[in-house]
This record gives C-alpha cells, structure tokens and sequence, in this order.
C-alpha cells in the first residue's frame, strides 16, 4: 500500500477513528455534548478530508477496495446523512434518561459499514463492511431497551439480519466455487473468459439477491421494515432508511457494473419482478397506515422499487438517475425523520398520525418542512423527489422498460393517496395544544433547525434548479468510469 | 422577459401575502390585489402595444438553459393564443381575489399565497414552450389548489381535495412517460436531446408510437377538461372548493386542459390525433348530454353547476377534434366565455351561500324578489350557460357546432341536442333559486359594492363576447390557422 | 333614410337598458313614460321610414352596423335588412306594440314590478324587430333566442306562483326544440353554401342538394315558435303571463315568427314541393285541432290561444300551398284582431276579478258597451264574418288558395273550410257567453282611457285593415300582393278549380253557418248542449279536446317522465361507482396485505423463504 | 487442476443450509433459532472452504475465519437482546414477541 493508497483511505480512516475518539471520550468520562460536538466535528473532518483526498481519486487498493468518484458520492452522501442524524440524535436522546454516549459509538461504526460497502470491490471487503453495519444496527435498533418494544424489533432484525447473510455468503461461496475469484472484476474476467456452471452462478447470484432485497427492504423480503422502523428509535429508524440502503445501494451497483450483471435475462426478471411487487406492495400498504413510522417505512419499500427501475436499464443514465434519486430520497427522509424526532416527546416517539393534526398552524415552519418532504416523496414538481422521480422515468423510458415505467406510474398515484393524507392532517383544524415541554440547549435547537432549514433549501434548491446536483453525479462518475475500464 | 416577471410577480405576492398576513391579516388581500392589478396590466399593456389583429408570430420568446445535462430549456413564448388565455387568467385571477375578500377570515396569508401560486401555475402553463417546464407548471398549480380546497373548503374538502389531485396526478404522470417518449424519439432522429416545443415539432413517429404517446398526453388534457367517463373529480371539486377556487377551477384550470390539446396533442400528432378523432368526438357527445343530465339532477348549487362544466367542456372537446377554423376559434371562445359565465356562475352561488348558509337549491326560492339585482345577473348568466345569442356562449357554441357540423354530422346534431338539455338544466336552476314562492322572511342584503363591481365586470365581459367577438377573433386567428393547417 | 333602420331596434333597446339599470329607482310614471315611449317613437319611425322606403321604390335597404364575426371562410355581420316583407313585420310589431305597451301603462299600473315589465316587453321588442331585419340568418337567429327568453319572461312574470314557471320553462323548452332544429338546418346550410346571408342563400339556393332537410329543419324551427303540431302545447299555457304579453307576443308578433321565417326563406321551399307539402298538412293539422280544443275551452284566454294557435295553422296552410301573400296577409289582419281580443280579454278578466272562466262572466254588454262593441270587432274578424271584418278577406283567400293554388287541394280546402265553421263557432260562444245572458260576476272596475284607445285603435283597423286586399273577383285592390310580392313569389293557380264565386260563398255560408250555430247553442236554445253533455264519449270527446288531444300526458309519458326517471336514478353518477370501487379494491388489498404484517417472527421467516424459493424458480425456469 | 471434488462438500453444505433454515423456521424459541442461524452461517463457511479448495487458494479459508468472528459477535449482541427479552416477556417464545405489527386501522379516506 503506496501513500496515495493510503491518502485516498483517509476519510474512512478518520471515519473509523471517530468511534475511537468517541470511546476514548466516553472513558474520560465527557458529557453527551462534548462527544456530540465531537462527532460532529470528526464528522467535518471525514468531509474534509474526502475535499483534500479528491485528486488522488480514483485509486484502487487491491484487491479489496477502490475509492473512485461513485463511491465519494455515495460516502459523501452517507456521511451528510450521518452529520444530521447526528443532530437529531442529540434532541432526541438528551430528553431520555439512558445513557446516549455509547449510541455515537455505535452509530459511526455503522456509518464505517456503509461507507466501507461503497468502496469494497471484494466479497470479504463488501462482507465485512456489511456485517460492520448490521451488527451496529441490532444494537442501536434495541438502543432504547426499555420502551417502543425496541427489543422486540431488534430481536427481529437480528434474526432476519443474520439469515439473510447467511444467504449471502452461501450466494459468495457458491460464485467464489464457480468462478475462483471474490474480487469483482476477477470474477467478470472468469465469466468471460472461460465456460462456467449457469447452476452455480445464477443460485448464487439468486442468494446474493435475496440478501441485498433484505437489507434494501424490497418485497417479499421486507416484513422487518414496518416493525423495525417503528420499534427502533427515530434517528436509527432514520440511519436505515438512508445510510444503510444508500451503502447497499452502492455495492449493488458496484457488483452489478462489474459483472453486467444487467446482460442476464434472468437477473432483470428477478430485479423487474422485486421492483414491481414493491412498488405495488409498498403503496398498497401505506394507504390506511396510521403510525407515522410505518407508514414511512412502507413508502421507503415502495421508494426502493422505484430506485430499481432505474437500476434495471444497468448504462450511466440509470445510474446517475438512482444516485439522484438516492440522493432527493435521502434528504427527504432525513427532513421528514427530523420533524418526527423534533416532535417526539419524552414518554414516547411522535408515530400516531394525530400527533401531527394541524402541525402547520402550530408550528408553521415544522409543518412546511415536513409538507415539503412529503411532496418530495410524492414526486411533485419544485421538490428534490420530483426530479428524482423523473430521472428514474428518463432512465426507464429511455431502455423502453414500460411495464415497471408504467407500474412506477400507477403506484406512485396510489401513492399520493397517503402522502396527502398525511399533508391533509398537517392543515386540519387543531383543538388540542400540545404542550411544549422541551428545554434543550439553544444552540442545538438552532443547530436542528439550521439543519431542517438546509435539508428544505436543498429539498427545493434541488426540486428547481437540480444541475448542479446532476453535473455533480456526471463528474464524480466520470472518475469512476475510468478505473473499471482501466 | 415580461412573461417571467408575470410569473415573478405573482409568486413574490404571493410571499409578501404570506408575510403581511402575519402582522395583518386585512394586508394580505390589498397585497393580492394589487399584485393581480399589476399583472393585468402587464399583460393589457402587451395586448394593447402589440397590433392585435397581426400577431402571427410569437410575440414574447425567452429561453434559457435549465436542466442541461437532460436538455431541458427555460423557454416562454406567447402567441395569440396564449394571450387571450393569460387575459382570462388574470382577469379571473382578480375577480378570484376580489371574492374571496370576505369569504376568507382565517389564515389570509397563507389563502393568498396558494391562490397566487395557482394562479402562477397556470400562467405557466399557458406560456411554457418547454415541455418539461409545461409539465413541472402543470403539477405546480396542483399543490396549492389541494390547499385552498383542502383547507378552506366546504365539509367534504379533504375527500374532494384527494380525487383532484389524484385523478390531475394520474394524468400528469401518463403525459410525463409520453413527453419522455417523445423526448427519446426525437433525440435519437435528431441526435438533439431537447424537450423543446418547436424541436420536437420535427420529430416524425411511426403511426403506432404517435398513437401512444399521444394517448398519454391525451389522458392528461382529458382529466382535466373534463372529458366523460374522466370527470368525476370535477363536481366535488367544485362544489366542496371555495368560491374563488371553484372560480379558478371552472374557469381556468379546465382551459389548461383544452390549451393542451390545442398546443400539442394536435400539432405534435396530426395523424393519430386525426385517427381517434371520431372516439373523442363521441365521448365529447357523451359529455354534453350526461353532463347536461346530471346538471339536473342535482340539488347542490354548485354541484349543478359542475355538471354544467362537463357538459359545457365537451363543446369543446367536439370543436377540438373537428379539424377546422370554425371550430376552433369556437372552441378559443368557449374556453373565454365559459370561464367567464360559469365562473359568474360559482361567485354567485358564493354569494347566495355566504347569504344564506346553504347550498341546497330545495332549500331556496324566490330570491328574485328579495334580492332584485342578483335575480337578474343570475338570469343573465343562466342564460349564457344556456347559449343565448348577444351572449358569450352563443358565439362559442354556434362556431363549434357549426364547424363540427361539417365534421361530422350525425355526432353534432346529437350535440346540439344538446342545447336543449342545457336548456333544461339552467332553466331549473333559475326556478328553483329565484322564482316561485319566498321562502325567506328576513330582508337580504343585495350586492354590496364590491360584489356589483365583479358581477358588473363578468357582466359586460359576457356581453361584449357575444356582440363584439371579433377582436378575441383576431386575436387567435393565427395561433388557430396553425394548428388546423398541421 | 337607411342609416336610420337601426334606430327602430335600438329605441326598445335603450328603453329595455335604461329601465333596466335605472328602473328600480325610477316613478312609475318614468317607468310608462320609458318603457312605452320608446316603441312608440319607434312606431313612428317605422312609418317614416316605411313611407320613405315604399316611395324610393328600392328592393332593400341594407344598414350594416359592425363586423360580428368573422372565421375561416364564415363570416356575418350585425347587418339589417329592410325589405317589403321586414316592413310589412317592422310595422306590426312596433304599431301593435306601441298600443299594446300604452295599453299596458294602465293595465299593469298597480303592479309592483311595472319597472321589470316594460323592460321586459322593451327586450321582446328589440329582439322581435332584430328578427324581422336581421340580413343573416345568425343574426335572425338571435332575435329568434332573444324573444324565447322574454316569452320565458313574461310567461313567468308573476314568477311567485309555481304554476306560471312551469308554463314559462315549457314555453322554453318546446320552442328551444324547435330552435335546435332550425340551428342545426343553419349548419346544413353553412356547409352546403358557406354562407349565412339571407340574400346570398335565396342566390345560390339552386345548387343545394339536400335542400328539403334543411326546409323542413327550418319548418321545426318555425313550428316550435309557432306553436305548431306536434309542438304547439306550450302556447295554451303561456297564457299564464299578464294579458298584454299574451296579445303582443303569443297573438300578434312572436307565434308568427315561424311564419316570417318560412316566408322569408319561401326560396328553399319552392326548391322541395315535399316541404310545401308538409308545411301545408302542418297548417291543416293545426288549424283543426286547435280549433276543436278552442271549442270545448272554459278559459277565456286558453280560447283565444287556441284559436291563435288555429289561426297561425292557417298561416301555415297558406304558405305550404304557395299562397305567400295570403299567408303574410292573413297574418296582418291576425295581428290586429287577435291583439284586440286579448287586451280585451284582459278588461273582462281585471273587471272580473281576475276570473277567466267564461261562464261565469256574462252580461257585459250592457255593462261595459266599448268593450262588447270592439270585443265583437275582433270576434267578427276572427269568425271572418264576410264584408265587415278584416279576417273575411285574409281567410277568404287562403280558403281560396287552399285549393287553386300550385299546390293547394281539395283536401286541405275541405280542412280549411272546417275550420273555418269551427272557428265561426268559438268566436260566436266566446262572445255570447261573456257578454250576453246574465250577469255572474259584479264588475269590479271599468277600464280606463289608457286602456279603451288602444281597443278602439285595433278595433278599427280590425274592420278596415282588410281593405287593402280585396279577393280578384270583388273589387281587384291588391295594394297589400302588390307589395310583398316585391320579396314573395307570386302565387301561381292551378287549372281546372270550381269558380272562385262558388267556394267564396260557400265560405261566407260556412262562416255565417258556424256562427249561427253559435247563438243557436249558447244562446237560443242551451238544452241542446246540456243533452249533448249527458252522453258518456261526448264528455270523453269533450275532455279529449279540452286537454289538447292529450298532447301534453303523450309528451309526459315519452319524454319528461322517462328523462326524470334516468335523471333522478343516476343523481349520484354511476362513473363514481367505477371510481370507488377502485378505491375499495386498494383498500381490499391494503387490508390483505396488512394481514400479512402480522409481527410473527417465524412468519416472517417463512415468508422470506418462500420469496427465495419463488426467485430461485424464477432464476431457473423463465 | 486439483483433484480436489468439491461436489459431495458443497452438497454437504447445502444440506447443512437447509437444517439451519428448517431449524430457524421451526423452533420458537429464541435461543434455538440463533443457533439453528450459526449452522446457517457455518454452512456457508463449509462452502467457502470448499471452493477455497477447489481453486486451490487460501482466500476460502479466510473467508471462514471472518464469518466466525463475525458470527461471535453477532451472538454476543444477540445475546443481550435475548437477556433483555427475557427480563421483559418472561419467555423465549418468540411468537410472544409480536407487539410490532400493522394493527386494525380507522376507516379509509
């Protein structure tokens, strides 16, 4: 390993040393806003150094990882997740009793996971990070041991978790044992050299797919979501409606580039098939769903589909439009998760659709924030979710894929159904008042407005004037292009 | 780039309403109207500079880059059409405000501003020569028109905000697939990807594409017309929406429909539009006599006059779909006029309902003699909607008939059979609500001052249409012959 | 003086907009002095003018005013048109109308919306005259619609009672049938010929192919205004409006608007003898079944709007047999009797307290002398009592024409002269039972100068109006032919007819016959009714006639009940059905799926294997 | 090519597999499940060194050690759930852990 091997690892050696930091604070026995303040900054400090390592990208570091442009973008955006995460987090746990500290630990490694994921060009690396963020998960789901039946949903995920990685490395070994290889671009080299065994590949890359759809929470596999999401405490709910899907996302896509894996007829079959089911499965699910968490946990099955339609066409356009796409959908569940956090009182997490009646006359700038994300994820035009939705559209119409473009369109109709019943809800005639019974540090409640208030810039700055979004995605792939063709 | 500063204007009112409301909330109306003024007189200072009868071409062009890396343009122009549409908007934008002045006591500023934006939104509309900005405008004026009938609607508001919105989205979506659709086409004939009006103009499509994707901007112009068995969203849309959104509703927002078809679907698809021509004028016919049927059954005022919508709407889908000038031009003056007579028609049953509390026609009676001057612009407005020469209506439904007729006979001649149902219809009306018996005791107020002055207005708008059409004639005679050459 | 045409319109026009912004704060003095000085002015306009016009000797006089509408190769204008014909219409309709409106200042003094009226009636005026002059048949067109709607007004005048709506918004709709029709023969004609202008039609009407639909679509239009089988029911029941409106627009002017409009476009309908024809049995139809109804009817105003509803069959017959002048003639004596007897009618019912039933009127004549003596004017004229009345000599020759002209027969002449004895008949009882026997009623009010003018005014010209016509055989004037046959086609006799001295005396006997009959049943000897009555299918026949011939339990059972019954049973629109059980199939679905969200970690599991299982086959076996 | 048949191991594992997926699938209780999970994993494990083998490489077998490391952690963390479910239902059962699901909703629209 030369030093710009070593430099280009830089963000994700700060990344890793951030739960270190966070340890060495907690034994020192800090308080829950050093080690916030701190992580926030290690956090600065991750982006940072991803802006100073930018011109030695792409670099591969065989044969486990690459650090090229797709995966700056993808860690860019998991460690922009993290830092508003990270805010709310602290709003959130600083009303409750338990200890908070460890939780920061917790949530970096998890956030290492996700962001090894997206560089990892090798079964241990992708493996490896994985486990990294799971194993996180099943602790911070159940972090809050003691209410919202917390232990339950992370009981549940945890099995489920840990079967579907058995699934996936029985998938691994079953490719490793036809190919000889682990690191993706040896084994497309073996695919297309020499004759391989359709049984073994296509089984694993079947039990590959079962793993990813798990963690992805795409149907049938995603009966953890609803209970998970609303089990789990809201700033977790929120790291896996984002970081964790944003880095499955990412190796899918990696894995998906190497091996083409868009050229088998039987692997669009599996992808079109799991994108339609979810699409009509998400939504259909949502529509009467009352517990806000659920409900979010159900579009984000049917958002993951939507994600697919524009995997499925595997060129650059598709790609650019998922990596959009992640994007709009990122920062939409970040602002949405936020105003749930915001409102969430000591006794328990603002789920029930009530809590939310006439939001807006309220609290009006919680109640547009949260109007805005909706709208996003509905896909209405000036909002991120619009173009997001559109560059699926573009990706999907382009490859002249209508049955999942026109499924797409239909269920996001279905869909708007319970968006606007939520929207309807935050304008309704309120009686009650709720009493506001918050006393935090005002420089935190600043800070978790200042971010509600950039996620609702960058919702509409992206809904109306995206390019520089896109131009961003185009050129950080550019970069990406250039390794895997090397 | 006096159409953006149109836009501009409306949305920056719009916010300073907003705004104003909070420190008064009797500000927020000055402020709309005021910004309604401006723009009618931006707009009548263009009409008057321009010689009317000469405009051939596009009077104002403006055009950007907007989304780039997807070709998509900034691109207003306006052409005679578009003109007379945007006199429409405004004219009825301000009267929209002048009768919400005391409709609306809570929440002004935020009243204001959605009715602003909607109103910007259709603005939009009519002037985009991009079709993805056509579409992003399209969607935009969806959101606050949810609002202002979803919020300060009548008791069914939230049911009927949903089927609005759902069934508009619906559309929308379906001309979005098709806009790509052509997009594509178009970028691989031409190797240009442009989402440019006068671009994709040249795109040439076999006969089995055009059909389609003209299907699907069909669908959405349908929707919005509305065309039958697509209406249903209309009449509790109108009937539950505040006065002055039924106002927009009926008097502009089911034009952005006719303007759509008369934009695209008939130059960009000449031959498929020619090809299921028959289908539409039938279901045009459907739409006049179901319309004008369940006009009167119904004994919600606002309700009757929805369907009198339907049934007026489908004048124009006939004239639409008979390929000439006649009808056409009848179809430009249907689309003023109705606007114009049905939107009286909603300020009036605004004005009934804030008097008396009801919406049920059972329940009225008599009114004439209480209420003289009412009683008569009533008439005067019934009688438009039932195609009385000297005014509006007339004009407009002779030239559609009449152009139809030569299109196709046996289909107008049940059309203008119609008439005779319309006929039935209002006649009912005007019985029902001001003739026979009195049944209220107390004295009503009649019109108050700013109530005269818009009915004054709609009055000798509706009037002068009928008797003096000639100078809207010319108006649009180019932007016509246009579409009936291709 | 042709710039001055439009002035005739526009005096009622200016009437009808001042009274109506101003009328509510006006005196009711200011309100007669608007409303009926207007037309006034404009009758006396339209005789200066008419003077002028007969002097110069022109064909026409065309006065275009402004471009109305111009599109793609349509085009017309607001444009008037004063010809020999127009003229003959301008003058009814301003003269009768400015005596019918200086009539009205009195006989709807006490009313509280006299503002209303007058502008009403000033509206009719305009829209009539707009008809009559119009030079396109758009702009005729628009007249046609505009005395719809006041017809619908003054119909519905005293709009409190339910009762005068219903006959308002059935006058209404039957004509707007036929005016649906008659749009739909505009578009034929627009696509035949490319125009609109009356004058350009008659040119170019050789070349029309289909040219007797559009006659006969044309015909609608004239039947439905004219009250003409099978669309005639409206007009006995707008007899609900004030009696000055049933004298100016369902006696005088507006019933005789379809007969203006076939006259005015005689050029078709000489193209196509099948729609002469029909026009003729129309005519027939209608004189005689409206004559039977006005003779079994109680009510004084449904008599005599039956008789008018006769009357203009008449008119009808004449047309349809090529007999133009006689027809046009026949309608300029109808206008001054008729209009006599409604504003007569209306001075018996005001006197009587508002009582339309004749047989409890009686023995006015001696009560009320003026008016038993021009109320006689008019019945005279009305039975055609020969010599002394106008109507002798405009039915006498369309008695005539019925049969000698191209296209008359014996047939229609045999109806005719029917009629003719029915209608000696009617106006004899009519006369008999209010004004002779005793008196049932106390009269309430003797009617006033105001009122009595006008009733001598119509009453002479009742008598004399005639004279300008006299048939060929007697004294040969044809002052009346002469002059609208400038604009009509001359009628053409057919050969090989009996002498026209023969069926003229025939029809004096048949007239003086039917009135005798009359004083022999209603007067001389009662008993010979009351035995009648006994018999159980002459009360049935009575009743049949009385109702119309059921015209309107026919039109019940066909149309409103059928449209009320699919109306009300699909109120709330069956395509919101298709729509909600989409909604519900979502929500179905929502419901199953969510069953399967159960929170069972086994199931869960479960599930999870089976989709494995599910892609796996999928992987192998697509 | 080594002579190496890594047909009857990979069968082997296969069926290793799926006792671990019937095991997971049948047994309620918790413990049971996570260790029928562990054959899971194990299986997989078997299956990587197998092919290791075939290919003749070491790459298998380091895969094999990762797999148990991260099998013993996820047992440690899954074993405090286990300690806190028990504290909080009184059972292993984990059909009694079923308070997270989608309940009976109100009416539609």
């Amino acid at each position: 390993m030369d030093s710009l091997q070593l430099q280009a690892l830089l963000p994700f050696i700060v990344l890793a040393s951030a739960s270190v930091v966070i340890i060495l604070l907690i034994a020192a026995r800090q308080s829950h806003t050093v080690i916030q303040i701190t992580g926030f900054l290690m956090m600065c400090l991750v982006v940072l150094a991803m802006w100073y390592v930018r011109d030695v990208l792409p670099r591969a570091i065989m044969p486990l990882l690459v650090v090229d442009g797709m995966a700056a973008v993808f860690t860019g955006l998991i460690v922009f997740c993290v830092l508003i995460i990270g805010l709310f987090s602290f709003i959130y746990f600083e009303e409750r009793e338990e200890n908070p500290k460890e939780y920061y630990i917790l949530i970096f490694l998890g956030t290492l996971g996700a962001a090894v994921l997206t560089i990892s060009r090798h079964f241990i690396s992708v493996f490896i990070g994985l486990e990294l963020l799971s194993i996180s998960l099943y602790a911070l789901i159940a972090y809050l041991r003691n209410r919202n039946n917390a232990v339950e949903a992370g009981m549940k995920y945890l099995v489920l978790a840990a079967m579907s990685s058995a699934f996936l490395l029985f998938g691994m070994a079953l490719i490793y044992m036809d190919t000889g290889s682990m690191d993706f671009d040896g084994i497309a080299k073996q695919l297309q050299t020499q004759g391989h065994s359709p049984a073994l590949f296509v089984t694993g890359i079947g039990l590959m797919m079962v793993a990813v759809c798990f963690k992805l929470a795409l149907v049938p596999f995603h009966l953890w979501a609803a209970d998970v999401y609303q089990g789990a405490p809201v700033p977790v709910t929120n790291f896996i409606a984002t970081v964790s899907k944003i880095g499955v996302f990412a190796v899918l896509v990696r894995f998906a580039q190497a091996v083409q894996l868009q050229s088998y007829h039987f692997a669009v079959i599996i992808i079109s098939f799991v994108a339609i089911v979810s699409m009509v499965g998400g939504n259909l699910l949502a529509i009467k769903q009352q517990n806000i968490k659920r409900l979010l946990a159900y579009s984000s099955i049917a958002h993951l589909g939507y994600l697919l339609v524009a995997f499925l066409p595997g060129n650059a356009a598709g790609i650019e439009a998922g990596m959009f796409y992640l994007f709009a959908y990122s920062i939409t569940l970040l602002a949405a998760f936020g105003i749930v956090t915001m409102l969430s009182g000591r006794q328990a997490d603002a789920d029930q659709l009530e809590a939310y009646r006439g939001l807006y006359w309220r609290n009006p700038l919680m109640g547009a924030i949260l109007t805005v994300a909706l709208l996003s994820l509905a896909g209405i035009p000036l909002t991120a979710g619009f173009i997001g939705k559109f560059a699926v559209l573009n990706a999907g119409v382009q490859q002249q894929l209508w049955l999942p473009v026109i499924v797409l369109v239909i269920t996001s109709v279905i869909g708007l159904y319970y968006y606007l019943r939520i929207i309807s809800t935050l304008f309704a005639e309120t009686q009650v008042i709720f009493p506001k019974e918050k006393s935090l540090h005002p420089l935190f409640v600043a800070g978790t407005y200042g971010a509600l208030l950039v996620l609702l810039i960058l919702l509409l700055g992206a809904g109306i004037f995206p390019s520089a979004v896109i131009d961003g995605i185009k050129n950080f792939l550019c970069q990406g292009f250039r390794i895997i063709n090397f | 780039m006096i159409l953006v500063w149109m836009i501009v204007i409306l949305l920056i009112g719009g916010l300073l309403c907003w705004l104003t409301a909070r420190a008064n909330e009797h500000a927020a109306k000055w402020v709309a109207l005021v910004t309604m003024l401006i723009d009618a007189a931006l707009i009548c200072g263009v009409c008057f500079t321009q010689r009317v009868s000469s405009i051939n071409t596009w009077i104002v062009d403006i055009k950007t880059q907007w989304i780039p890396a997807y070709g998509i343009g900034f691109h207003l122009a306006m052409d005679g059409l578009s003109m007379v549409m945007l006199l429409l908007t405004f004219f009825l934008g301000t009267l929209a405000v002048l009768c919400s002045w005391n409709e609306i006591k809570q929440r002004t500023g935020f009243y204001y501003f959605n009715l602003l934006c909607t109103l910007a939104g259709i603005a939009g509309v009519f002037v985009a020569m991009d079709l993805f900005l056509f579409y992003f405008f399209w969607e935009v004026m969806l959101v606050p028109m949810y609002f202002l009938i979803a919020i300060w609607g009548d008791t069914n508001r939230r049911y009927a905000a949903y089927k609005f919105f759902i069934f508009t989205q619906a559309g929308g979506l379906l001309m979005l697939i098709a806009i790509l659709s052509l997009y594509f086409i178009h970028a691989a004939q031409s190797g240009v990807y442009s989402y440019d009006y006068f671009d994709l103009l040249n795109t040439t499509l076999q006969p089995s594409a055009a059909r389609w994707i003209m299907m699907g901007f069909l669908v959405a112009f349908v929707i919005k017309l509305p065309m039958v068995p697509l209406h249903n969203w209309l009449p509790d849309a109108h009937s539950e929406a505040p006065t002055a959104g039924s106002l927009i509703l009926a008097g502009l927002l089911l034009k952005t429909g006719a303007y759509g078809i008369m934009r695209f679907v008939l130059p960009l698809f000449p031959q498929a539009a020619e090809a299921i021509a028959w289908w539409a004028m039938l279901l045009a016919v459907i739409g006049i006599v179901y319309g004008a049927m369940l006009a009167f059954a119904q004994t919600d005022i606002k309700r009757l006059i929805a369907y009198t919508s339907v049934s007026h709407m489908g004048f124009v889908l006939l004239g639409i779909f008979s390929f000439n000038a006649v009808a056409m031009q009848g179809v430009v003056m249907q689309m003023i006029t109705h606007g114009i007579s049905t939107g009286a028609l909603f300020v009036l049953a605004g004005m009934l309902k804030e008097r008396l509390h009801t919406r049920d026609i059972e329940s009225m009676g008599g009114l004439w003699s209480s209420l003289p001057a009412m009683g008569a612009v009533g008439m005067l407005f019934t009688m438009a909607s039932l195609g009385l020469p000297m005014l509006g209506n007339f004009i407009a439904e002779f030239l559609v008939l009449m152009g139809a007729f030569t299109a196709n006979v046996p289909l107008t001649v049940i059309a203008t059979f119609g008439l005779v149902f319309s006929a039935i219809y209002s006649l009912r009306f005007v019985q029902k609500v001001f003739l026979g018996p009195s049944t209220f005791q107390k004295p009503l107020p009649d019109f108050s001052a700013r109530e005269f002055v818009m009915m004054a207005a709609l009055s000798i708008a509706i009037v002068w249409l009928g008797v003096y059409p000639q100078p809207v004639l010319d108006m649009v005679q180019h932007a016509v012959q246009a579409v009936v050459t291709k | 003086m042709t710039n001055l045409i439009a002035y005739i319109p526009a005096l009622p026009l200016a009437g009808f907009l001042l009274l109506f912004f101003t009328g509510r704060r006006m005196s009711k003095s200011m309100i007669a002095f608007v409303g009926a000085g207007s037309v006034c002015i404009a009758a006396l306009l339209t005789i200066v003018i008419g003077i002028t016009f007969l002097q110069s000797g022109s064909s026409a006089n065309t006065q275009t005013l402004w471009q109305w509408m111009r599109v793609g190769n349509f085009s017309c204008d607001i444009s008037l048109r004063l010809d020999a014909l127009s003229l003959v219409f301008v003058f009814i309709i301003s003269f009768v109308g400015a005596l019918i409106h200086i009539y009205s200042i009195a006989f709807m003094r006490q009313d509280e919306d006299y503002a209303r009226f007058f502008a009403s009636m000033n509206l009719f005026v305009f829209s009539m005259l707009v008809l009559v002059l119009a030079d396109n048949l758009v702009l005729l067109y628009l007249g046609w619609e505009g005395v719809g709607l006041c017809s619908y007004l003054l119909i519905g005048f005293w709009y409190k009672v339910p009762a005068n709506c219903a006959a308002a918004n059935k006058a209404f709709f039957i004509t707007r049938i036929g005016d649906t029709a008659m749009a739909i023969g505009l578009f034929m004609l627009f696509k035949t010929l490319g125009t609109l202008n009356i004058a350009d039609i008659q040119q170019q009407a050789a070349t029309i192919p289909n040219v007797t639909t559009i006659a006969l679509l044309l015909l609608m239009g004239g039947m439905g205004k004219s009250a003409q089988v099978p669309l005639q029911t409206w007009l006995p029941d707008a007899m609900a409006g004030p009696s000055p409106v049933s004298a100016l627009i369902h006696a005088a002017t507006m019933v005789t608007a379809g007969v203006y409009l076939v006259a005015r476009m005689n050029v078709l309908f000489l193209l196509s003898p099948a729609a002469m024809n029909v026009v003729a049995v129309v005519g027939a139809i209608t004189l005689f079944v409206a004559g039977c109804s006005a003779l079994v009817q109680t009510d004084i105003k449904r008599i005599l709007a039956y008789s008018t509803i006769s009357q203009v069959g008449y008119m009808f017959l004449a047309l349809g047999c090529g007999a133009w002048s006689a027809a046009i003639f026949h309608f300029f004596t109808h206008a001054f009797f008729k209009a006599l007897l409604f504003l007569a009618a209306g001075v018996v019912i005001e006197s009587l307290h508002h009582e339309h039933n004749i047989f409890k009127m009686g023995g006015l004549k001696n009560k009320m002398p003026l008016l038993y003596y021009t109320f006689l004017a008019g019945a005279s004229a009305l039975a055609a009592l020969p010599f002394i009345s106008a109507g002798f000599y405009s039915k006498d020759a369309i008695l005539w024409y019925s049969w000698s002209a191209g296209n008359g027969n014996v047939m229609l002449w045999a109806v005719a002269l029917t009629g003719a004895f029915i209608t000696a008949l009617y106006s004899a009882r009519l006369v008999i039972v209010v004004f002779w026997g005793d008196m049932k009623t106390p009269i309430a009010q003797q009617p006033g100068k105001l009122m009595t003018m006008p009733l001598v005014t119509l009453a002479i010209l009742s008598i004399i109006a005639g004279f300008v016509q006299w048939p060929h055989n007697l004294l040969h004037v044809t002052l009346f032919a002469d002059l609208v046959e400038k604009v009509l086609p001359a009628t053409v006799l057919k050969q090989g007819i009996p002498p026209e001295l023969l069926l003229q005396l025939i029809a004096a006997v048949v007239t003086l016959g039917g009135a005798y009959t009359g004083y022999l049943l209603y007067y001389k000897s009662p008993h010979i009714i009351e035995q009648w009555k006994t018999a159980e299918p002459n009360l049935n026949l009575r009743e049949f006639f009385v109702k119309g011939w059921r015209f309107d339990e026919l039109y019940q059972t066909l149309f409103v009940k059928p449209f009320l019954f699919i109306t009300r049973s699909n109120k709330a629109d069956v395509f919101d059905k298709i729509h909600q059980w989409l909604v519900t199939a979502c929500s179905r679905l929502n419901g199953w799926l969510s069953l399967s969200q159960n929170g069972s970690l086994r199931w869960y599991i479960g599930s999870m294997l089976v989709g494995i299982i599910f892609i796996l086959a999928l992987q192998f076996f697509l | 090519m080594p002579s190496f048949q890594t047909q009857p191991v990979l069968i082997v594992a296969a069926i290793l597999f799926a006792l671990g997926l019937t095991g997971v699938l049948v047994r309620r209780n918790i413990i049971f499940m996570l260790i029928s999970v562990e054959i899971m994993l194990n299986a997989a494990g078997l299956a990587f060194v197998a092919a290791g083998a075939r290919w003749g490489q070491p790459d298998g077998q380091v895969m094999f050690l990762f797999i148990l490391a991260m099998a013993a952690s996820e047992i440690s963390v899954a074993l405090a759930l286990v300690m806190q479910a028990y504290h909080q239902h009184k059972t292993l059962d984990v059909e009694e852990l079923n308070a997270l699901k989608d309940g009976t909703e109100p009416g539609f629209g």
